[in-house]
């Protein structure tokens, strides 16, 4: 596969690692939120079979990690984004 | 229609006229008491024990594709009960029983054959964590046996013991691990559970499910509705797909696993090896194919293809291992829908939904447990109890921490 | 105060070597120094008139910029790697922090990895079997990390017919081998 | 050694003669022979045995697709099974032998199984060999295993070598017949980046085998004259001998090119095959098309082929497949190969024509309305039977027949994505369906366009729409012109007479007969006729067999041939050396080694090497007389613990955290505290995954008010740095935090023992007594001017410091070191004695950071602040993870300090039963304690920290040892600490 990086453009996607659902953004605050929050958080998946957005870690890149929205059918690729602007843009900060 | 050799000379000598259909094509009916998704290789046990060990009946399984053609139809033919953790060994245990009985229980010859397994030790770390699996292993009533390097050499004497990156140190071996010809595992099944009045429905696919106040009435299908007192759901590699029907999300990922197999060659591999510095395991067929595999690719994809990485990874680990296969050649490669759970290991488990069941989460370890996943879930639906080598295997361990994690990789199905 | 320590090259000896294949160099090189150099949050204008005193180029993405005394290449967002001379700022450190203050994180990575320079000839041929890295249409000055032989590896373009390698320096002597084996089966 | 069917023409070089040898005789080819055109030129045709009934088999086909024609090539370590002598290109001193049958070729024993052939119908074996249950693993299948496979592996080591490599190109063309030529024409002209390959050793595919003319030119040397062309063109590479094999997403290709196949052995340093990983942005296949035969009873002795194929060996190879050949045809391609062989002056007995009408071939008996019903001879065609329109039957003697049933195109590289090929009733045949690989379409045959002008044009065609996608101006120029004869075809599939066997997958031995059992047992749906007979899973993929199959069963169900369905095809397109596939990576090379900055001096002093992950460590330094491996650990130890050890700890991951949100950052990946840390202290810090097991541990030192040095584990330091910038980038993306890695940047030793402290002050540059630099302390320092770091950390229990010096002088610190500790005795200790010396203090490594445990496992639960967020924190307290029965971290030695314990060992109450309920937990870790003078370990036993004290057995049934051991505390040595603060 080729993952077109935002900044360095295509890469194969063999220079990445991949973690899963970008969902995993989404972190309950450990201070606030208990065991079902956290535990729905970590393990249920919508799992689809289609478009997907995902964490990939350009690890022997640029060590970046992105998100890539994906088609799990096709493993067309269809946006790339940096994961950081993403969770500033869902609201995490510090 | 029983088979024997005698039958099969009989038939030989008056043309073949006399073999029947190993099942039929029936026409759904208006409702079941049991309905079971999925006529893959668990799907058809289940049906089949359901029937024959557990006397019940009005039984269909609802196939969207062929007999046989989930993962059942597409995996490395491997059986083993070589786990490490009290929550999967007695059920892998039972599961490599029920292989050892199948051939004369559903009178198919499924071709198990147990030429040993062996798991090859690089370090002394490797052997510290292979020990505890093997004590684990003979505790649950399985066989193991730790061989030393000269062992191995009598065994496999081609491998790389003198120029070696990770120079093998020993392997831990069971016996009684083997090889199962895989399609006609499912043939069996389906044969069996057909002679026992089972519907097996094929190109029926579960679109919807009918559920009221909280109970399952039935499926929609691509063949209208059917009615069902108790639904059964067992489609690894689609379980949230199907699932999804029921709102449920499910603690599964849908990843792809590549298998390989060689052209033919004369035999030099009897049994089963694992490449403990690699990701590498390999068999030699009955035809003479070497079939091997190693990682899954490591993204969600229900694509039922892989790349190349992985290709050129597992091809490393068995010149690695093997360097006398360089001039073996790959025949073909495939891929295969593995439902990869939180924790590497299934869920076998009633739902929120009464009367609705499910069984997945197999990551890649789903064709030896056949027999007893088949088996566990026939209990299940049943008897509305797990079986008691199925406790372990409910979706609630991940909210409870009781996670069955062979491989100590966390909640990252990739890893396991 | 000056030390009398005696060094020992990447790939294990007194002083750097150099292999000739063919019409192609692999020359180690021991005599640049490099330092990480990222900016910290909000200080953009401080790290920006630090670099400018310095004459330290900042460049864009997936390029390498000369400089008098300091040149530097991109490593990730908001991070470059700082080259200069060792006989002059073997302590690179030393020489940045100054200037920088608090306006940057910058740690030493002199040793941390091991330089090849590859020159001779055009590399496409050699460096299409090392890299996915589409050499003959990449412009000069291109940087980028890349894999070659399972390692981890930054390339930087000089001209057609010259190559930087910075990659881990624990597995030089892996990096050189692939290199010369490489090399042997195009010349 | 006479080339008896030699004739006339052809693209080989007679003038340079080729030695070689088939089963031990001597024959001479020429360049530009492949095997079997060499072997067919001296009249031979048996070349091998079928795989189920071992039936003598000759060449059906002249390329890529052959099932029969199967050899091992070369000898030795080299020799290389199942290798199709059809395109085994000849080279002088080559050597083939024939497998699959024994005592010979000629006289092979296994033929027995033919015979038997009503026994071993599809699927016998499942109805069978089950009784008695104890038969089937002893008698019946070592019997089947016995027979199993083709070809035999010499089971030595591949002696060549073989290389990989990355190419990028606008346009990939695959197969340089007259479509991809064209294509590549049209895109190289456009001045697009082409790259074009062909599997064959010479390029023009169908047209070196064909007398078309091309522009007013041989259609061979238009071929040439267009590959000099693209030759001249630096943006166009063309590949010979290069076979796409697979395609995969985003315009990758892998590409295997024989380097060195053609020569007998590799020249010096090249490799024998190349895999190239292709990145294309569009791709055009051009692959041309597989003619299938017909079925009919005994359709498979030498002698039979592919009438393309015997026009083939005739126009390129200048080889009479017979000196009588026959022609079977269901279309007007079959009349070609005829008219061709005549005007060769080869005796064409008969063109046997299944179809009525149409116009009669000149001075050629052209039988129309017949079929062959039958062959005749054992290890060689000798007749065919004929049915004629008449109904009469005529015996007709010939050596070779040539059968058309129509052409295949090769779509398979088009399915290997999955995509199902759609049927087009014209012409007969499967062409590329829709949701192919994106960015590839089909030209030529393998779209369908059968015609040398529809192979030209649509080249052009697909060129020129792959240009415009990629925005490059092209304009279509003039096509040269070509023959554009319709495809007149008349499907047969299979002659309905006769009672006996009509082959379909020639390799496997698949027949008429199996697809109609399988149809009469219900196998009909496509994938359960081919799992059940095997159809199409030979080392060809079914590429002259699958659609007859498929047509067979659609006839036997009354299906349409679409609806019946297809197999798809699964890279590789040809089979591929696993040597190919691996490439450099392999013996020493399989991963790269990473070397500590000691090794130097460590080798010389003779040291014993471990592989930890990718690094090569010191596992102990054994000295003049020590004769096991304990003995010089045991020094070590006690060294260590009398006066000062030294032990390089490199491989540790170290990591630069810097920035104003530093300490913030430590508070929300550690368990436990970290923002609280002094400046030049140091803390064990604790991590945890998000489900609140263990991840990693290490000290992390503060060295200034934003600057924080963390140390990980040598097996976790990449991961725990993915994971640090994923809490840097993805969860909290405004801390102000940069992080490096500086694992190789800095040497770093462990001096350990009462004696660390003096060694180190005579070349440490600073004062670093008890008062300047106590435990914990952290500190950067000068050693003789260098710029180094202190750390007082202990691992072993000890006083202990790690000190670090950047990496080139690693080697003259290690020395300095030793001198330095000369006076004090110092020695240099290993991974084991570490371990030895970390089990005796209690501390967790490898064995208990297991991936499976918690804080409260290892007796550190405290360590998990609930007073701050941090990964982990929450999902550690669910309730199955604090069960007071739950596994805790214990010691255990034996009783009888004699006794020996592993790790592994499972724990059991004395007395209670061997079983599962039995269980208490397992041994993680276990060494000698030459301090103790006996074994000691470390276990996770259940309940653990209510148990110390107790006696209980330590069982390892894979050595037969049961222990009776004491369960004590897993501090073993010094547990108050009294030693490290010293």
């Amino acid at each position: 596969m080729i993952i077109n990086h935002p900044i360095l453009g295509p890469r194969d996607a063999q220079e990445f690692v991949y973690l899963g659902d970008a969902n995993l953004i989404n972190r309950p605050d450990g201070m606030t939120a208990g065991i079902e929050a956290f535990h729905d958080y970590l393990y249920n998946r919508d799992n689809p079979a289609g478009a997907h957005r995902e964490l990939w870690y350009h690890e022997q890149g640029d060590r970046s990690w992105l998100v890539v929205t994906r088609n799990t059918l096709t493993h067309e690729i269809l946006k790339v984004e940096l994961a950081r602007d993403v969770a500033k843009a869902q609201g995490r900060s510090k | 229609m029983r088979y024997s050799g005698f039958r099969v000379i009989a038939e030989a000598l008056t043309g073949h006229k006399g073999w029947k259909p190993v099942w039929r094509d029936p026409e759904p009916q208006p409702a079941y008491d049991y309905i079971i998704v999925g006529g893959g290789g668990h799907g058809l046990a289940t049906a089949y024990y359901l029937a024959k060990e557990f006397k019940q009946a009005r039984i269909a399984v609802l196939e969207k594709g062929y007999l046989g053609g989930g993962n059942v139809g597409r995996n490395t033919t491997i059986i083993r009960s070589n786990y490490l953790l009290d929550g999967n060994e007695p059920f892998y245990e039972f599961s490599l029983k029920l292989w050892e009985g199948l051939e004369q229980d559903f009178n198919y010859n499924a071709m198990v054959s147990q030429r040993g397994i062996i798991n090859l030790i690089h370090t002394d770390a490797q052997r510290d964590a292979f020990t505890r699996r093997g004590n684990g292993m003979i505790l649950n009533g399985a066989d193991a046996e730790m061989l030393s390097r000269d062992q191995v050499r009598a065994l496999y004497p081609f491998l790389n013991f003198d120029n070696a990156r990770f120079p093998i140190k020993g392997a831990l071996m069971q016996r009684r691990g083997g090889t199962v010809r895989h399609d006609a595992v499912a043939w069996g099944y389906a044969r069996g559970a057909d002679m026992r009045g089972v519907d097996l429905i094929q190109n029926c696919e579960v679109t919807g499910m009918r559920i009221e106040n909280g109970r399952i009435r039935g499926v929609e299908t691509s063949r209208g509705f059917i009615g069902a007192g108790k639904v059964g759901v067992a489609v690894a590699g689609s379980s949230s797909k199907v699932m999804a029907h029921a709102g449920m999300r499910l603690p599964i990922e849908s990843h792809v696993l590549q298998a390989f197999v060689s052209e033919g060659l004369k035999p030099f591999i009897n049994g089963v090896m694992t490449f403990g510095a690699g990701h590498f395991y390999v068999s030699q067929s009955d035809k003479g194919g070497l079939v091997f595999g190693g990682d899954i690719d490591g993204y969600n994809s229900y694509a039922q293809r892989g790349n190349l990485p992985v290709i050129e990874d597992v091809a490393e680990g068995g010149m690695a291992l093997m360097p006398a296969i360089g001039r073996a050649r790959l025949l073909r490669t495939w891929g295969g829908i593995m439902d990869m759970s939180m924790d590497g290991s299934p869920i076998i488990d009633k739902t929120h939904i009464e009367g609705l069941y499910f069984n997945g989460g197999w990551c890649y370890g789903g064709f030896k447990a056949t027999p007893a996943s088949g088996w566990c879930f026939a209990h299940l639906l049943a008897k509305d109890e797990p079986h008691k080598t199925a406790t372990a295997y409910r979706f609630d361990r991940f909210l409870k921490g009781l996670m069955i994690d062979e491989k100590g990789q966390g909640a990252q199905p990739n890893l396991h | 105060m000056a030390n009398t320590w005696k060094s020992l090259t990447a790939l294990g000896h007194e002083e750097a070597q150099v292999v000739a294949i063919g019409p192609y160099q692999i020359t180690e090189r021991c005599d640049v120094v490099l330092a990480s150099l990222a900016l910290r949050r909000g200080q953009d204008a401080a790290f920006a008139a630090a670099a400018h005193k310095l004459g330290l180029p900042l460049p864009s993405a997936s390029t390498h910029a000369a400089g008098p005394v300091f040149s530097a290449f991109w490593a990730t967002p908001e991070m470059w790697f700082v080259e200069a001379d060792f006989a002059s700022h073997e302590d690179i450190v030393a020489h940045l922090k100054p200037a920088f203050g608090e306006a940057a994180s910058i740690t030493e990575q002199t040793d941390a990895w091991v330089r090849f320079d590859v020159t001779g000839a055009p590399l496409a041929a050699l460096f299409e079997r090392l890299t996915n890295l589409d050499l003959s249409s990449l412009p000069d000055g291109f940087a980028s990390r890349t894999v070659i032989e399972h390692l981890g590896v930054y390339l930087i373009r000089r001209s057609a017919s010259a190559v930087v390698l910075y990659g881990p320096r624990s597995s030089a002597q892996g990096l050189l081998h692939a290199l010369e084996v490489t090399a042997k089966s195009v010349i | 050694m006479k080339q008896s069917n030699r004739i006339s023409g052809g693209q080989i070089d007679r003038s340079t003669s080729l030695h070689f040898t088939f089963d031990g005789r001597s024959y001479l080819g020429h360049a530009g022979d492949t095997l079997a055109s060499a072997l067919l030129a001296n009249g031979v045709r048996l070349m091998g045995r079928s795989f189920k009934y071992h039936r003598p088999r000759g060449p059906l086909s002249a390329g890529s697709e052959e099932p029969n024609a199967l050899v091992h090539l070369r000898t030795g370590a080299r020799q290389e099974p199942n290798t199709r002598a059809t395109v085994a290109e000849l080279f002088d001193g080559l050597h083939a032998t024939s497998q699959n049958a024994w005592p010979s070729l000629r006289f092979d024993s296994m033929a027995i199984n033919d015979r038997l052939n009503s026994f071993f119908t599809a699927g016998f074996y499942y109805k069978t060999f089950m009784w008695p249950a104890a038969f089937w693993e002893k008698i019946y299948e070592p019997i089947i295993r016995r027979a199993a496979g083709l070809g035999a592996l010499s089971k030595e080591e591949d002696p060549d070598e073989y290389d990989k490599g990355f190419l990028h190109c606008d346009i990939l063309v695959i197969g340089a017949g007259p479509a991809g030529l064209m294509a590549a024409l049209t895109a190289g002209r456009a001045g697009a980046r082409v790259i074009l390959a062909d599997e064959d050793f010479r390029m023009g595919g169908r047209l070196n085998a064909e007398t078309y003319e091309v522009g007013g030119m041989a259609g061979a040397d238009w071929a040439s004259a267009a590959v000099a062309e693209l030759m001249s063109m630096p943006h166009v590479r063309l590949m010979l001998r290069t076979t796409i094999v697979g395609a995969f997403d985003h315009g990758i290709y892998s590409a295997v090119e024989r380097v060195s196949d053609h020569l007998a052995v590799p020249a010096a340093g090249k490799p024998r095959q190349t895999l190239w990983r292709i990145y294309s942005k569009r791709a055009i296949l051009a692959g041309g098309a597989t003619e299938r035969p017909i079925a009919f009873e005994n359709n498979d002795r030498p002698g039979i082929m592919l009438a393309g194929a015997v026009r083939a060996y005739a126009n390129r190879w200048g080889v009479a497949a017979g000196d009588r050949v026959a022609i079977f045809t269901n279309n007007d391609d079959g009349l070609r190969t005829a008219r061709d062989l005549q005007a060769k002056g080869v005796d064409v007995a008969a063109v046997i024509d299944s179809r009525q009408g149409g116009d009669l071939l000149a001075g050629i008996r052209h039988l129309q309305g017949a079929q062959v019903i039958d062959s005749s001879g054992r290890l060689g065609l000798r007749s065919v039977t004929v049915r004629l329109a008449s109904g009469a039957t005529e015996t007709i003697s010939c050596s070779a027949l040539g059968v058309s049933g129509g052409w295949n195109p090769n779509v398979n590289i088009t399915s290997h994505h999955r995509s199902r090929p759609e049927w087009r009733s014209d012409i007969a045949a499967f062409v590329p369906g829709a949701g192919g690989p994106a960015g590839l379409t089909a030209a030529g045959a393998a779209s369908g366009a059968l015609s040398t002008h529809g192979a030209l044009a649509t080249g052009q065609a697909q060129a020129l729409a792959a240009l415009a996608d990629l925005g490059k101006a092209a304009t279509a120029g003039e096509l040269p012109r070509a023959e554009d004869a319709p495809i007149a075809i008349s499907p047969l599939w299979y002659v309905h007479e006769g009672k006996g066997r009509a082959w379909i997958d020639q390799q496997n031995d698949v027949t008429v007969k199996d697809v109609k059992l399988a149809h009469q047992e219900n196998f009909t749906a496509v994938e359960h006729l081919k799992r059940y007979t095997t159809l199409g899973m030979a080392t060809d993929q079914g590429k002259t067999g699958n659609v007859l199959g498929i047509a067979i069963m659609a006839e036997l169900t009354g299906q349409s041939i679409p609806a019946t369905g297809t197999t798809i095809y699964r890279p590789p397109y040809t089979p591929v050396a696993m040597g190919a596939l691996a490439g450099r990576s392999r013996g020493r090379e399989f991963k790269p080694f990473r070397l500590t900055p000691s090794h130097k001096w460590a080798a010389e002093q003779g040291a014993v090497f471990v592989e930890v992950g990718n690094w090569l460590r010191t596992q102990w330094v054994p000295k003049a007389g020590e004769t096991t491996w304990r003995e010089s650990v045991d020094r070590e130890v006690l060294a260590t613990r009398r006066s000062v050890g030294i032990c390089d700890v490199t491989t540790l991951g170290k990591i630069d955290i810097q920035g104003t949100d530093a300490g913030a950052f430590l508070d929300k990946v550690y368990a436990n505290t970290f923002s609280t840390l002094a400046v030049g202290k140091c803390r064990y810090g604790l991590m945890l995954r998000e489900d609140g097991i263990v991840f990693d541990d290490g000290t992390t030192a503060r060295m200034g008010p934003h600057e924080y040095v963390m140390t990980t584990t040598t097996a976790n330091a990449v991961t725990v740095f993915r994971h640090l910038e994923y809490c840097r980038q993805v969860l909290w993306p405004d801390l102000d935090v940069q992080i490096i890695s500086t694992t190789e940047a800095w040497a770093q030793f462990s001096v350990a023992g009462p004696n660390a402290r003096r060694l180190l002050q005579k070349i440490v540059d600073q004062d670093i007594s008890d008062a300047a630099f106590p435990y914990m302390g952290a500190g950067n320092i000068t050693i003789g001017g260098l710029r180094g770091r202190l750390f007082r950390i202990s691992f072993s229990g000890e006083l202990a410091y790690e000190i670090a010096v950047p990496t080139r002088y690693g080697d003259a610190m290690i020395r300095k070191l030793m001198a330095a500790g000369a006076e004090f005795d110092a020695i240099v200790y290993g991974t084991e004695a570490l371990g030895v010396m970390r089990i005796e203090k209690g501390h967790v490594a490898g064995g208990e950071l297991n991936g499976q445990s918690t804080a409260l496992n290892m007796g550190l639960g405290k360590m998990v602040s609930k007073k701050k967020d941090s990964i982990g924190m929450v999902l550690s307290q669910r309730e199955g993870m604090n069960r007071d029965d739950g596994y805790r971290l214990v010691g255990v030695k034996p009783v009888d300090p004699k006794g020996s314990i592993s790790a592994g060992s499972h724990f059991m109450e004395i007395g209670a039963p061997v079983e599962l309920a039995s269980d208490g937990g397992w041994l993680t870790s276990k060494v000698f304690s030459p301090h103790l003078g006996c074994d000691i370990a470390l276990g996770y036993l259940k309940a653990g920290d209510q148990k110390i004290g107790r006696k209980m057995r330590a069982v390892n049934f894979l050595t037969k040892t049961d222990t009776i051991v004491e369960i004590v505390s897993p501090h073993f040595f010094d547990p108050e600490g009294e030693r490290l603060r010293g």
